[in-house]
């Protein structure tokens, strides 16, 4: 009953919250009309959204957010030194195909997004059968230092996540 | 304040959506419900019509905000008038979509054609400015719709250039009303009408400019030359019976040309002064000229009548751009004449043409089904729309001779001559059309064509209004007169809208 | 900031007619897009330029912009957008039925080179 | 204040960056920079929402610069999405 | 205290802005496409981010009113960015990139946007079709 | 009344034929002649009393302001010419009865004739010039009919065609002269412009009235130069010929000038138009009658001479003239219909009609002979036939009058005239009836049946009458007549023998013995005639009214041929052109309103317009990038709203913008995907001209007003004072949108549903079989396309952006009343959230999996925003009048409920409906050009780790 009433329990959690920041003020009515909202629009989209992601260890969730928010920083300044003093020809760019052992869209995605989001990398494509990402890499000296990084430091966190 | 002004605009709306909501995969309701809403909108015009003999004019504060800070509904005779022909026609166009089937060839004809009516009659009712240009649209887009319903390739290429063409022109309406509020800071017209007559001198260039710029915009949807290009090729391409209730289109524009060259731009206005009859006059000789030539060289009998279109708007500007109460009159006797011959043009070419092949006036094909029938109708509304006596269409360039006798020369000569162009053009395409044909009849007699009863009684019925126009010309006349003093007197308008002092 | 907001309404009526005067449906859309922005800026500017007092009541406030031309816009943003889509779709009838766009019927039938075929 | 030196250096930066999109914009080798030129004019300009939202003292715009986000983001992906398939919705 | 908030604003604020700098600079400067396409998806981001996190902090103690809206707006950037990012280059890989010039998935099956065309529905299955 | 009547029993009896044709040819004919006979006799009744000099009258009123009304009068003019077309009528109805074959359309006939007559009676028994204006173009409408009659013959189409263009077009001239007179006089009834001679004579507008209104009566009465369409309107059956070529349509104009007599005649102008006119006429058509072997032609141009002939007299101008004028009307009436009723039964006997393949028919056909012998003597002026009466008086009147200050011209042509009148009239009985009998005829020609002769033996009989008697039979008809005509007494005297110095006699004498000399050379005649090159009507007719035609179809095709671009290039520049003129013929006082100081980042958007509108003109021709370079103008004019205090036009221009450039991309992929260059470089350049002055006009006239302040205090003033006290609202655009203005969006909600109706019904039209199907069928993309149709990161993130876009379109909705948002930014949110599903996961595979019905949301919007107006009513307020409430619920606080809420949802409805059903329409052409539909939100299973395209495509 309750899964019914809620397919996405973290869905409504999320918009409970963008709705109490949207009206930017806590009262009541602001708290019924959240909660009624956070209700009724998962079930509305439920449809597009068919089966639950398996995201067991919330905890872990909030954890890697933080990393991800902190390698952003470091994502940032590392780019930008190379932008404003490596010339072109000394820019080494390269693709690289990243396996991947991840089976949830949404883990996928989050990877896939984390990695554009972190050093120097760009998610550009991910194979037909979805097993192999395909990365852009600014400066990439080392391209195997990179699917190392990225399936030690994010996929293996995402893993345990979404087991 | 009656509710009942109201009417017009939302029945067809309400009906309109009805339609939409409840029966749009049902033919025959739609048929039932949407003839109903029309005979009703009919019905409520001719109250309205009548009342408005009796009393001044009435306004309706619509969200109960007073003038000019609302928008207002004014029922005057003029508007009465105007929706009450729209009523008319609408009905009968509405019977002829139905009896030839028309309305079964493509999806959402009745429900466009409700809206296109609220469009009509919102454009004549209202009081704002601004409005006037919501309901312009909401009348383009129906027409839009109406225009292309059922597609083929001419109609939509037509069609692409039809809705091009006037985009500009509402692209002009707002240039044009936004300069005015810019100048005025007012929309209402009768608060329009004050204020313009208090302008400063200093405005006078801008609001002169926006003035005309106002007449242009009435002038594209009366076909004026030279901003008429969009009529020939709408108007021979649409569907017939939409072709026919387009009739009323061209006379939106006329009316607001009216309505805002006697209210608000009249020549006793020291900053506008003469300039929109200067402009306007020699602009509707020739629209009538290139209309009468049109007429002549048509190649086939959509175009035909689409130019005879053109040449009566030349004919009721010609007397509109005089600005006299008797030119006023005429003019709208001949706008409610050549709205009704118009009409009967457009569906009995439509008559024709779906018993044809084609309706190219240069080749002769065998006799049509129902040939003695049609032909005696192609005649009668020849007769009309070339102002041959005895009908209306005579009458109305009788009265519009009579009433510019003061300019005479230039004004007559242009009238008769292009009579006698637009005589000649009929005459050539009715011989070809019914008399021709009878050189190459087949042995066989003509094809065989479903009867379309309801058709025909469309037709006549637009006919049997010809005749009743002109039979009671005279009663008609005295309505008109009355109707244009009233217009020319603009206290009782302005003070309906009751402004408040000095804002 | 008068004279930049007339002159950027001259040039995006300019180009709207510019492209509106081209030979091919889309260009003539793309020009009546043009148009209509300049319409609407023409309308909301010429209620006069303001900055920063939106509107909008709020606790001391310097003034409002003039509200009107606002809604006048807004009402005339919708219109326009309406017009827009119905253009475009017949547009591409247009093209589905003739198998070419140009948009003066002068011009032969033919497909011309560039065409779908 | 050195606040007000602060958000006109930003002003100053964002407005520079937004001119360098717009060189970029003209002077880009293909439609995919064109894209994503457009794209980070997005950014861009909503940061200068933001903070002219903060010289003013006015939160009215924020509104304006999460549509400029929800917007700019669709439209980038629509037209990248012309470039792939033709079809932007199939 | 609203000193050291000050401060904190202006660093936020020109971090932000030399930031953003970066980004749009990198579009210039870079030479090939998808090395331009690293510059703003993550230079911008965190440009906007910091204007729009000085915004909130501002807000809220200079004008005693909390504004979340720009926190909607951050965490709606971070959230499209690597989409946005995606759509560009698979967009470039369609354009202009031969799929030779990449390594190979290694795993049988192509890239996703090489793979072949999907096979054609027969459209006179969907005729009927009227979502409307 | 009964005058009325009479002229409109014709037209009743017009709507009997059709009926009773149906009973058989005789009760049509019998009924049809019924009518004419009882209007005859009712004319009969009043006739003493118009004998004895009393005018009879009728006034109905009919457009009084105008002064068109429906006056009759009666005196002996009218009687004449009433009892003519009244009794000629009844003889041709009997006529025709046995003319047609069993072929014609009787009731047809029947029916245009009635109408003809009563046109003809209107004409003669008019009091008012209007009325008459009225029938006299009906004369020329049922003329049409007539002569067109035979519908298989294209000469009978063309000299229909001629007649109408010339008696219409002389009919329109005549509209004027009437205006003209009737303005003079101050009135257009006929017995008050009769009264004022000296008025009409003195004023200014004496000559054109007059030019114009003869310009009428010459073309309908065949005068030179427009006697040219008589002969060619013989293509019309005999009776018509008969009745409209003779007897009736061709008098009108006569009719006309002897009615209008008193007034415009006894001026010089009057005497040298009418009377040289008709002399020339007279001549001119005499001598061709001569040579014309047809006997119809024959007859036609006889007519026009005599036509001619009484023209002639009435443009003496004398009284004498006048009385001898209105004898001869008499007289010609009688011995033409006999005629032309006699070449009929000729022509049907003999079926020729042809003088050189007739001859002999005296043994033949001795009845058909001497009717013929009778009129044909007369029209000759042969004593003691009616003919020769009036012709004798003719010449008399010739020989007294001087043109010119020249005493013996018209006389020595009047005589000439004759003389060819005499040669044409022996030669129709000689070479028609005399000499041997032709072997060659198909069928041996015998005097018809009495019903087709009687009528013409009648007339014949007259003719005889009225030449032996011509006191008893007919001088009081034209002393009551010529009374009428000249408005004097008038005692006529007609005599065959006016004594030996009278030149009449000497001159009858010369034309008797100079037309029996030109009989006797006449084959000599003939053959020089054959040589001699002469103008043909009928060629210079055509060539002047075809080149006419053809020259307005090419210039009306040149100019309507839908070339939509210059359309557009007229348009502008004559907006420009008279918006400059109005301005430049105003006063202009520039404005004192202080400039907004420029900032350098605003004018960074600025220029960033620029360049980008810039661009879009210079790389229109491709097509994707100028949709990216639109959405940067449309980006720039956001952030201008933005910045000039209009956050609700922000947030509305920017989602519209998004949402147009969809639907721009979604047609982009059916059209080319660049614009080629078409057009030269001249034409670039006059382009570029056009849209730079327009664009210089704007920027002018924006500038003018930005910088000026406005005159009178605005309107605005009121709704920024009432917003929130008497609107309940704090964002006062929205108020005014959804309260102060509310019809306005009322309108505009309805624009955009009509626009998806539009569509959507489009989108039907081009799904049927036809060309446009066919095209979708056999589409195939014109680009290359990668694989991957929906990408997984998108499909995984707008998971989570459509609920939070969903949230925020509900947020914006609620808000809308008090800050920026509102019910159309909501519903464009909500759209644009969609769409963005949409394009994630596939139009289909969405749809499928939420069925909402846009027409619907669509209409309910309308109904619920038309509803919530509607309730206004039952509190007794006009439609749209708002009430807003503060309500307290617990545990909420107190919060507002505002009917404008319930008006902005329909707002809402309508416009998420119509983007929508919009958007689904475009996505069904993809559908039927063969897109293929998904049935897993994207392509790729990473958890069985294939791509699921293949096994979808079933
Ligand atoms: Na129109
Ligand atoms: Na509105």
């Amino acid at each position: 009953m309750l899964r019914r009433l809620y397919p996405h329990p973290l869905l409504t959690l999320l918009l409970f919250v963008t709705w109490m920041l949207l009206v930017n003020q806590f009262k009541i009515g602001s708290l019924v009309m959240a909660l009624i909202l956070a209700t009724a629009i998962p079930l509305l989209t439920a449809p597009y959204w068919p089966n639950r992601p398996k995201l067991r260890n919330l905890p872990a969730f909030a954890a890697y957010l933080l990393l991800v928010m902190w390698d952003v920083v470091i994502a940032n300044i590392a780019v930008a030194r190379i932008i404003l003093f490596m010339r072109g020809d000394q820019i080494r760019s390269a693709w690289i195909a990243v396996p991947i052992d991840l089976k949830s869209p949404e883990a996928i995605t989050i990877l896939a997004g984390t990695i554009t989001m972190t050093p120097g990398t760009v998610t550009a494509d991910m194979s037909a059968c979805g097993r192999v990402l395909l990365i852009h890499s600014l400066h990439a000296p080392d391209p195997e230092a990179i699917v190392q990084d990225i399936k030690t430091r994010y996929e293996a966190r995402l893993k345990r996540i979404f087991a | 304040m009656s509710h009942w002004i109201i009417a017009p605009v939302l029945i067809p709306a309400i009906m309109g959506a009805l339609i939409v909501l409840i029966m749009r995969n049902d033919l025959l309701l739609q048929r039932v419900f949407s003839l109903a809403a029309s005979l009703g909108l009919l019905a409520t015009s001719v109250a309205l019509l009548i009342a408005t003999s009796q009393t001044v004019p009435e306004v309706y504060l619509l969200g109960d905000w007073p003038a000019p800070f609302g928008i207002v509904l004014v029922l005057d005779r003029l508007s009465a008038l105007m929706v009450t022909l729209t009523g008319v026609l609408a009905v009968i166009v509405q019977l002829y979509a139905i009896g030839s089937g028309w309305d079964a060839r493509g999806r959402h004809f009745h429900a466009l054609f409700q809206f296109q009516l609220m469009g009509i009659c919102g454009a004549f009712l209202t009081g704002d400015a601004f409005n006037l240009f919501v309901f312009f649209e909401v009348l383009l887009i129906a027409s839009y719709g109406l225009m292309i319903h059922s597609g083929g390739k001419a109609r939509l290429r037509a069609g692409v250039q039809y809705v091009a063409f006037n985009l500009v022109g509402s692209s002009l309406f707002l240039f044009a009303l936004a300069s005015i509020y810019s100048i005025t800071g007012t929309l209402n017209i009768a608060d329009l009408a004050e204020k313009a007559a208090t302008l400063p001198e200093g405005d006078a260039a801008l609001f002169r400019v926006s003035a005309v710029l106002l007449m242009l915009v009435f002038a594209i949807k009366g076909a004026l030359v030279p901003l008429h290009f969009w009529l020939p090729g709408t108007y021979s391409n649409a569907p017939g019976p939409v072709a026919a209730l387009f009739a009323v289109m061209t006379k939106i524009g006329a009316y607001s040309a009216i309505r805002f060259g006697v209210i608000v731009f009249p020549p006793s206005t020291p900053v506008t002064g003469s300039l929109i009859a200067d402009l306007m006059l020699p602009a509707a000789l020739v629209t009538l000229v290139l209309g009468a030539l049109g007429v002549l060289g048509a190649s086939t009998l959509s175009r035909l009548a689409a130019f005879a279109a053109v040449a009566s708007m030349g004919t009721a500007f010609i007397a509109i751009a005089a600005f006299t109460p008797a030119s006023i009159s005429a003019a709208l006797y001949y706008m409610v004449h050549s709205t009704l011959a118009g009409a009967a043009l457009f569906l009995i070419a439509d008559l024709v043409s779906d018993r044809r092949a084609h309706d190219g006036l240069h080749q002769a094909l065998p006799p049509i089904a129902q040939t003695g029938l049609i032909s005696a109708l192609f005649m009668v509304s020849a007769i009309a729309t070339a102002g041959m006596p005895p009908l209306s269409g005579f009458v109305g360039k009788l009265l519009v001779l009579d009433a510019l006798r003061d300019s005479a020369a230039l004004v007559w000569s242009v009238i008769l001559v292009s009579s006698l162009l637009i005589i000649l053009g009929f005459a050539r395409a009715g011989s070809t059309l019914f008399w021709k044909a009878h050189a190459s009849a087949p042995q066989d007699g003509p094809p065989g064509h479903p009867t379309q009863p309801l058709a025909f009684v469309a037709v006549g019925l637009l006919l049997a209004a010809i005749v009743a126009l002109t039979v009671l010309a005279g009663p008609v006349m005295t309505w008109m007169e009355a109707t244009t003093a009233e217009l020319f007197d603009a206290a009782p308008y302005i003070d309906a809208n009751r402004l408040p002092e000095g804002n | 900031m008068e004279a930049l907001v007339a002159s950027a309404l001259g040039l995006l009526t300019a180009a709207g007619l510019y492209l509106m005067l081209r030979q091919r449906t889309f260009p003539v859309i793309v020009g009546l897009t043009l148009l209509s922005y300049a319409v609407n800026v023409f309308i909301f500017a010429v209620g006069r330029l303001t900055t920063n007092m939106p509107p909008i009541y709020g606790p001391d406030v310097a003034g409002y912009a003039d509200p009107l031309p606002q809604a006048l816009v807004l009402t005339a943003i919708v219109i326009s957008f309406g017009m827009t889509a119905v253009i475009v779709m017949m547009a591409l009838g247009a093209f589905l039925e003739s198998g070419h766009d140009k948009i003066d019927m002068n011009d032969d039938d033919t497909p011309a080179e560039g065409d779908a075929k | 204040m050195i606040l007000d030196y602060a958000i006109d250096f930003a002003f100053l930066c964002f407005g520079l960056g937004l001119a360098m999109n717009l060189y970029r914009l003209f002077n880009a080798p293909g439609v995919t920079d064109r894209i994503l030129a457009l794209d980070t004019m997005v950014i861009n300009v909503l940061a200068l929402l933001v903070l002219y939202g903060i010289e003013t003292r006015s939160g009215i715009n924020f509104e304006a610069a999460l549509l400029f986000a929800m917007t700019g983001f669709v439209s980038t992906v629509a037209y990248c999405k012309f470039i792939l398939r033709g079809d932007i919705i199939e | 205290m609203e000193q050291i908030v000050e401060y904190f604003l202006a660093a936020l604020l020109v971090i932000g802005g030399i930031f953003a700098v970066i980004g749009s600079y990198g579009l210039l400067k870079l030479p090939q496409m998808m090395q331009r396409l690293h510059a703003p998806t993550k230079a911008t981001t965190i440009g906007v981010g910091s204007a729009l996190i000085a915004s909130m902090i501002y807000f809220l103690v200079f004008e005693g009113k909390i504004s979340w809206h720009e926190l909607l707006i951050t965490l709606f950037l971070f959230l499209t960015a690597p989409i946005t990012a995606n759509f560009i280059a698979k967009a470039q890989l369609h354009r202009a990139i031969n799929k030779d010039e990449l390594p190979p998935t290694g795993v049988g099956s192509e890239w996703a946007t090489y793979d072949p065309e999907v096979k054609t529905v027969d459209p006179h299955l969907l005729s009927d079709r009227d979502p409307g | 009344m009964s005058l009325a009547l009479i002229a409109a029993l014709p037209f009743l009896g017009a709507l009997l034929p059709g009926l009773m044709i149906r009973a058989g040819k005789n009760a049509c004919a019998l009924v049809t002649g019924s009518v004419t006979a009882l209007a005859l006799l009712m004319l009969g009744l009043h006739a003493p009393a118009v004998l004895r000099g009393e005018v009879v009258q009728t006034r109905i009123e009919w457009i009084p302001s105008l002064g068109l009304n429906a006056n009759f009068f009666l005196d002996g003019l009218g009687l004449l010419f009433a009892g003519l077309i009244l009794g000629i009528g009844l003889l041709i109805i009997l006529y025709a009865r046995f003319y047609l074959a069993k072929s014609d359309p009787m009731g047809q006939f029947y029916t245009y004739l009635m109408l003809f007559q009563g046109a003809m009676v209107g004409i003669v028994l008019s009091d008012n010039i209007l009325m008459l204006l009225v029938f006299w173009e009906l004369t020329s409408l049922s003329s049409f009919l007539l002569i067109g009659y035979w519908k298989h013959l294209p000469e009978g189409r063309q000299g229909a065609r001629m007649a109408l263009t010339v008696t219409g077009g002389g009919g329109l001239a005549m509209i004027a002269g009437m205006l003209i007179l009737g303005n003079i006089a101050g009135s257009y009834d006929l017995s008050v412009i009769l009264q004022n001679k000296e008025l009409i004579q003195a004023s200014d507008w004496y000559l054109p009235a007059l030019i114009l209104i003869l310009l009428g009566a010459f073309t309908k009465s065949a005068q030179f130069p427009f006697h040219f369409w008589l002969p060619h309107a013989m293509a019309a059956p005999t009776p018509v010929s008969a009745y409209l070529h003779s007897a009736t349509m061709v008098k009108a104009g006569l009719f006309l000038m002897a009615r209008l007599w008193p007034v415009l005649a006894g001026t010089p102008e009057w005497f040298y138009i009418v009377a040289t006119a008709g002399l020339i006429t007279m001549v001119m058509a005499a001598k061709i009658a001569l040579f014309k072997d047809d006997l119809k032609a024959l007859l036609a141009f006889s007519t026009v001479s005599h036509l001619g002939l009484i023209t002639m007299l009435l443009g003496f101008g004398t009284v004498e003239a006048a009385t001898v004028a209105v004898f001869h009307i008499i007289n010609h009436a009688t011995f033409k219909a006999a005629l032309f009723m006699s070449a009929g039964i000729v022509d049907h006997e003999a079926h020729t009609r042809d003088l050189k393949r007739l001859g002999g028919l005296r043994r033949l056909m001795p009845i058909t002979f001497a009717i013929v012998t009778i009129a044909s003597l007369s029209m000759a002026g042969i004593p003691p036939l009616n003919g020769f009466l009036s012709k004798e008086l003719m010449l008399e009147e010739a020989a007294h009058t001087t043109w010119m200050a020249n005493p013996w011209l018209i006389g020595v042509l009047a005589t000439i005239g004759a003389l060819f009148s005499v040669a044409y009239s022996f030669r129709f009985i000689a070479h028609a009836f005399l000499g041997p009998v032709r072997d060659d005829y198909p069928h041996t020609p015998h005097d018809p049946g009495f019903g087709l002769w009687a009528a013409p033996a009648l007339l014949a009989g007259l003719v005889v009458l009225i030449g032996l008697f011509p006191m008893l039979t007919a001088a009081w008809l034209v002393n009551a007549a010529a009374g009428a005509v000249t408005g004097q007494d008038i005692a006529v005297k007609i005599t065959h023998w006016h004594g030996l110095y009278a030149p009449a006699l000497w001159m009858s004498l010369a034309a008797i013995g100079g037309g029996l000399v030109l009989m006797g050379l006449h084959p000599r005649l003939m053959a020089l005639w054959n040589a001699t090159p002469r103008p043909e009507a009928k060629r210079i007719f055509d060539g002047i009214v075809e080149p006419v035609a053809r020259l307005a179809a090419r210039l009306s095709d040149a100019l309507h041929d839908g070339a939509l671009t210059r359309f557009i290039a007229i348009a502008t520049l004559t907006i420009v052109a008279a918006g400059a003129y109005a301005f430049a013929t105003g006063t202009f006082a520039p404005g004192l309103r202080e400039m907004t100081p420029i900032y350098a980042v605003p004018a960074l958007g600025w220029l960033s317009l620029v360049l980008a509108t810039l661009a879009i003109v210079i790389y229109h021709r491709n097509r994707l990038l100028t949709l990216v370079l639109v959405g940067i103008v449309g980006l720039m004019v956001s952030l201008a709203f933005a910045y000039f205090s209009a956050p609700d036009l922000a947030l509305t221009q920017i989602s519209v913008e998004v949402v147009s450039i969809i639907l721009m991309l979604l047609a982009l992929n059916f059209l080319p995907k660049t614009t080629p260059v078409e057009s030269s470089g001249t034409r670039r350049g006059l382009d570029a001209t056009v849209a730079v002055v327009a664009g210089i006009a704007i920027a002018v006239l924006s500038f003018a007003l930005m910088t000026r302040d406005p005159a009178f205090a605005p309107i605005s003033d009121f709704h920024i004072a009432n917003s929130k006290p008497e609107g309940g609202g704090t964002n006062i655009v929205n108020v005014i949108l959804v309260d102060f203005r509310g019809y306005d969006t009322f309108g505009e909600i309805i624009v955009l549903g009509i626009a998806a109706l539009v569509i959507y019904a489009l989108t039907e039209a081009l799904l049927r079989a036809g060309p446009a199907n066919d095209r979708l069928l056999a589409w195939r993309p014109d680009q290359r396309r990668a694989g991957d149709r929906h990408p997984m990161m998108l499909v995984v993130a707008t998971r989570l952006i459509l609920p939070i876009a969903l949230m925020v379109g509900v947020f914006m909705f609620l808000r809308g009343h008090n800050l920026p948002g509102g019910g159309f930014i909501a519903g464009l949110i909500v759209a644009i959230a969609l769409v963005m599903q949409y394009m994630a996961s596939g139009f289909a595979w969405t749809a499928a999996r939420q069925k909402v019905d846009y027409h619907a949301l669509v209409a309910s919007g309308i109904v619920i925003a038309a509803a919530t107006g509607i309730g206004a009513w039952f509190n007794g307020m006009p439609f749209l009048t708002s009430a807003f409430g503060y309500v307290n619920i617990w545990p909420l606080e107190q919060f507002e409920l505002a009917t404008a809420a319930l008006f902005d949802l329909g707002v809402f409805l309508t416009v998420l409906g119509a983007v929508m059903l919009a958007l689904a329409s475009l996505s069904r052409l993809g559908l039927r050009a063969g897109e293929t539909v998904n049935v897993q939100p994207f392509d790729i299973d990473p958890s069985e780790g294939r791509s699921l395209n293949s096994e979808e495509a079933r």
